[in-house]
């Protein structure tokens, strides 16, 4: 196979998309990182690294790393929703019905992390 | 045996991926776009620190960093393995993607400890 | 060359139900015993796979092997051997059980207990079922418990050419490796031949391309006669082109059979009034061979259609609408569109009458003996016979089980009495190589194309022996096979490379066919009564004076077999009337 | 509408000293024609010289997947006229060796299936007078994976099957997978630690194409990842509850 056999089709490319999402993951991990870094180090360091947060460049690259946060979200669940059988009583539920708990659970998730901070 | 430890490091990254799945998104808007596009304020540098100084948070945090990056780590390992076909490399891709995804996390716990 | 790795103890050809049956009870009867299986396509491949119904055996309360018995010796019309029969039902239960404890999926009751489901010309219900998928899973199952076995050796996609015999018994077989175009003889103490039915002699057939009566040929050819060959099973409702059936559930959920006029024929034909919802036992409810026989009727008075691929009919279910279509017949209607571009919930299903089972095959005793020593067969292939004039539904894939273990048991004792091999094989080898060489791997300058003499047979079988026939169709028929067995002699050989060459099985699959088809021929030439699923016009009656005997074809070389008769077997049920439909 | 149509299939036959290539043949377009109605026309009227397989021609028996402009298809099930105007492209089956034409060598796939015990392990005598319970219920639990009709298909789409040598790709696991979860096998254990040395699971990145050509709906994709969840399951229990190995 050549080095390049994901791009021969469409759900291969996929694929080799929403695997690189990890880059997303770990990128912003990282910055994460070091916003808990400036926070201990005072508030200027932490007003500092927040102007860091606006300059073009990383405002670029979150912008890329947010696509591919949501991407990995996403085909998550999705897939996730297959690899779990999941049974009440007798009847499996059906995939759609795990992958949209996924979905409910990330907008509660989401909506207690938005209500802490604010 | 080669593939002793792949449910180990497998358990990982499905946790890991779960986790960011959940978490990272919402963050992300919050400090990668919305504060620098200015369309909300920036958190208030003491209402912070005081929500992460617990210890309980900083253990969820800490968490939810290091299962991240073994998320990445697993993920990225088979990118590089299958993507770029480098089979043979396999024992050194593996301990450089674990091994940084460790060695970030030690260092945010070191960061989370000192906090 | 003989080689001593292709040595066996027992060789099975063939691995379909019966063959892998027969193959678990021979090593099970004794480990020790090396067990080669070889087919011309992968186990899994086989044609068992295509069985939708299901498979009889007595196993509920309600039910008993007298009535299983009788159900399937009146639908035989008497010709059964009705000792087979009662060993048949009787080891039924066991042998599907033991499939069931090596994992068939079988179709359960709430309790979890095995489901059974009413078939046509059973009085009770006893068709255990796996939805509608019985004989895939019977297959797979099969398949796949024999691979536990490390005294099973399997030649996948080798092609038996011809029996090893000598000194009056059989010891083993020619085979061409497709992969590799090396033809190498396989010795075996016992040979077991469960290669299926040969369907594809008719034009208008369910059965799948690899059902070329290879085995019936093989045994034939060797002196061994072929048994009942002049009675074929038809099926009212298949597909022209593909020959795929359209399951009878079409009709009992109200489907409705219309000529070119989009007239309701069947009402012509003694089977009762058209009534707008389906009525049992009458109209489209009516018995397979009746409605068959109507078929012919209509052709003959021109009110069929004509399409690519001959005369048609419609089967109209388009009235019962798209919901109960999709939730009483998916299964219908999912073959229709994946397999024939059609979609019976907007157009009218063409059908026609389709080959579906030949009850024939070749002769063997109840426990799969063959009357050459060494040599045993099972299955569609063989005629034990429990089928007699007509095959009761759902009892094949039980008949695979129960004989297809019975031969493999004979064939493990047999082969533990023979000690080594005879001398002559090896010039029996030579010359088998020296005309497959002549007559199809160095065959040059050949006029006639193979599908050419297969398209000829096929009309010539259609026309004179389908389901109506007379002394003149068949006569006529049986010229054009003899001028055609003449010709296959000529036919053009394109491909001469050693790897994986189908023409050269093709060729030789025609060869096989054509000695069926002069079997059915002759046979039903010399039947002068009209018995089960053999209809003469000539002689509309049943003659259990003169024919309440088994047909036995032995084949003679440069002419038609000859035909003699052997007496049925009758135990506890005398010779009564047919009644269909209840 | 169009009369013909074109095939360009590929041709290669190891006895010739010419490489592979692809080989052009006009036929009839018809509505109710399947690909292999197309190949069957070639083989019985233009050239007798093309191998394929084929059987049932009612996507049961398996035998005539083939790779239709890229997918991997069931030639029996897949009409000329959704592929219109043309030309289409026939080739062999990906990641297997070819024999010849479109014909590929399958062995792999056959030694897997007894390397992974496909077949029911019971520890207790069989008693032939009873069948063992098995609630409807518990038939669902595994009748999804029973429908695999082997015919290679999803090792054509799996690109970790054609990259990793060792793979047993997907049917094979979905297929030990219907006996893990059949209620009368007891084979589990002995199939986890096949499933977890190398070849087994733990190749698999989810691509998820298996499932998607499978003409059954058999979904391995899903079976590896229950196999995986199990098998982590199974890993950490070894090392946490040492003491509850059995």
């Amino acid at each position: 196979m050549t080095i390049f056999w994901w791009t021969r089709k469409k759900s291969y490319l996929r694929f080799i998309l929403r695997e690189l999402t990890s880059l997303a993951v770990a990128f912003f991990t990282i910055e994460m990182i070091f916003l808990f870094w400036s926070l201990k180090e005072g508030p200027d360091v932490y007003h500092e690294f927040m102007e860091f947060l606006r300059s073009p460049v990383l405002v670029f690259l979150n912008l890329s790393a947010m696509a591919g946060l949501l991407f990995h979200s996403i085909t998550w669940f999705n897939l996730s929703a297959k690899a779990i059988v999941v049974k009440i009583g007798k009847a499996r539920i059906p995939g759609k019905l795990v992958a949209s708990v996924n979905y409910i659970a990330w907008i509660i998730i989401s909506a207690v992390i938005v209500w802490i901070l604010y | 045996m080669k593939h002793q430890f792949e449910p180990f490091w497998w358990s990982w990254f499905s946790a890991g991926g779960t986790l960011s799945a959940l978490v990272l998104p919402v963050v992300m808007m919050i400090f990668g776009i919305s504060v620098p596009f200015g369309w909300i304020d920036d958190p208030e540098y003491d209402k912070l620190k005081s929500l992460i100084a617990p210890v309980s948070s900083r253990i969820l945090i800490f968490i939810c960093i290091s299962l991240s990056l073994l998320h990445w780590a697993h993920r990225f390992r088979f990118t590089l393995y299958d993507g770029l076909q480098l089979q043979h490399l396999n024992r050194s891709l593996a301990i450089l993607c674990y091994g940084s995804a460790i060695l970030i996390s030690l260092f945010a716990g070191y960061v989370l400890w000192n906090f | 060359m003989i080689q001593k790795s292709h040595e066996c103890d027992v060789l099975i050809i063939g691995a379909g139900g019966a063959g892998l049956r027969a193959a678990i009870v021979a090593v099970e009867h004794d480990p020790g015993l090396k067990v080669g299986i070889v087919s011309k396509v992968y186990p899994m491949r086989s044609h068992t796979v295509s069985a939708e119904g299901g498979a009889a055996a007595v196993i509920k309360d309600f039910d008993s092997f007298d009535l299983h018995a009788y159900d399937t010796i009146s639908g035989g019309d008497w010709l059964c051997d009705q000792d087979a029969v009662e060993v048949f039902v009787s080891e039924a239960p066991r042998e599907m059980i033991r499939l069931e404890h090596w994992g068939c999926p079988w179709s359960r009751e709430e309790s979890g207990k095995v489901a059974v489901r009413p078939f046509g010309g059973m009085k009770n219900k006893r068709t255990w079922y796996a939805a509608d998928k019985t004989g895939f899973h019977l297959l797979h199952t099969l398949f796949q418990t024999t691979l536990k076995y490390d005294g099973i050796v399997r030649f996948d996609e080798w092609f038996v050419t011809s029996l090893l015999v000598d000194a009056g018994r059989c010891q083993g077989a020619v085979v061409l490796e497709m992969a590799t175009g090396k033809i190498e003889a396989i010795r075996a103490k016992a040979v077991v031949i469960c290669t299926g039915g040969g369907g594809k002699v008719f034009p208008y057939t369910t059965n799948a391309k690899i059902k070329t009566g290879d085995g019936m040929s093989l045994a034939y050819r060797a002196g061994v006669p072929l048994k009942d060959m002049e009675f074929v099973q038809y099926h009212p409702t298949g597909l022209p082109f593909t020959g795929i059936l359209i399951t009878e559930a079409a009709r009992a959920e109200g489907g409705f059979l219309l000529n070119k006029d989009g007239y309701r024929y069947l009402q012509d034909y003694d089977l009762g009034k058209p009534e707008p919802v389906p009525v049992l036992k009458s109209m489209e409810l009516g018995p397979r061979d009746r409605l068959s026989q109507a078929f012919m009727k209509e052709m003959e008075k021109g009110r069929t259609l004509n399409g690519n691929y001959g005369p048609y009919v419609h089967l109209d279910i388009r009235h019962l609408g798209k919901e109960i279509i999709n939730s009483r017949l998916p299964f219908v209607r999912e073959l229709c569109m994946k397999y024939e571009n059609l979609d019976p919930v907007e157009d009218m299903i063409p059908v026609r009458p389709v080959v579906h089972y030949m009850m024939g095959g070749i002769h063997t005793d109840i426990e799969g003996a063959t009357p050459l020593p060494g040599l045993f067969a099972a299955g569609e292939c063989a005629c034990v016979s429990i089928n007699g004039a007509n095959r009761l539904g759902s009892n094949s894939l039980t008949e695979l089980l129960v004989f297809g273990a019975r031969a493999g048991k004979s064939a493990a004792q047999y082969a533990k009495t023979r000690n080594g091999f005879s001398t002559g094989l090896k010039s029996i080898y030579g010359d088998e190589w020296n005309r497959l060489q002549k007559l199809y791997i160095k065959k040059k300058n050949g006029k006639i194309r193979i599908a050419e003499i297969r398209d000829r047979l096929h009309n010539a079988m259609e026309k004179g022996a389908g389901i109506y026939r007379s002394e003149q169709s068949l006569f006529e028929s049986q010229k054009i096979i003899e001028n055609l067995q003449e010709l296959s002699h000529e036919i053009r050989i394109s491909d001469y490379s050693s790897v994986f060459n189908t023409e050269i099985i093709d060729a030789l699959e025609l060869s096989c066919l054509l000695d069926i088809a002069e079997s059915v021929i002759q046979s039903a030439l010399c039947r002068k009564e009209s018995r089960g699923s053999h209809q003469r016009i000539d002689f509309p009656n049943r003659d259990d004076r003169n024919y309440l005997n088994h047909s036995l074809a032995y084949k003679r070389p440069e002419n038609f077999p000859e035909i003699r008769y052997h007496p049925v077997k009758i135990t506890r049920w005398p010779p009564g009337e047919r009644i269909y439909g209840r | 509408m169009q009369q013909q149509i074109t095939l360009e299939i590929f041709r290669y036959n190891p006895d010739d000293k010419e490489g592979p290539a692809y080989k052009k043949y006009e036929v009839p377009f018809r509505k109710d024609w399947v690909i292999l109605d197309a190949l069957n026309h070639i083989k019985d009227r233009i050239d007798g010289t093309l191998s394929f397989r084929w059987s049932c021609r009612m996507g049961i028996c398996g035998s005539c997947g083939m790779k239709v402009n890229g997918n991997p298809v069931l030639t029996c099930a897949s009409f000329l006229e959704k592929l219109a105007p043309g030309p289409i492209r026939i080739e062999p089956l990906e990641y297997f060796p070819v024999i010849r034409d479109l014909v590929i060598n399958m062995d792999d796939f056959m030694d897997n299936l007894k390397k992974v015990r496909s077949w029911i392990i019971h520890e207790k005598d069989d008693n032939l007078d009873e069948e063992y319970l098995q609630t409807p219920d518990q038939l669902s639990d595994y009748k999804q994976y029973s429908m695999c009709i082997n015919c290679m298909l999803c090792y054509s789409a799996c690109p970790v099957y054609g990259l990793e040598p060792g793979f047993m790709g997907p049917a094979v696991i979905a297929l030990a997978q219907r006996y893990n979860m059949d209620s009368r096998d007891d084979g589990n254990k002995l199939r986890m630690d096949i499933m977890n040395a190398e070849g087994g699971i733990w190749h698999c990145t989810f691509v998820g194409d298996c499932s998607a050509v499978c003409p059954k709906n058999v979904d391995p994709a899903g079976a590896i990842q229950r196999y995986k969840l199990e098998g982590a399951r199974a890993w950490w229990t070894r090392w946490l509850l040492p003491w509850g190995k059995e």
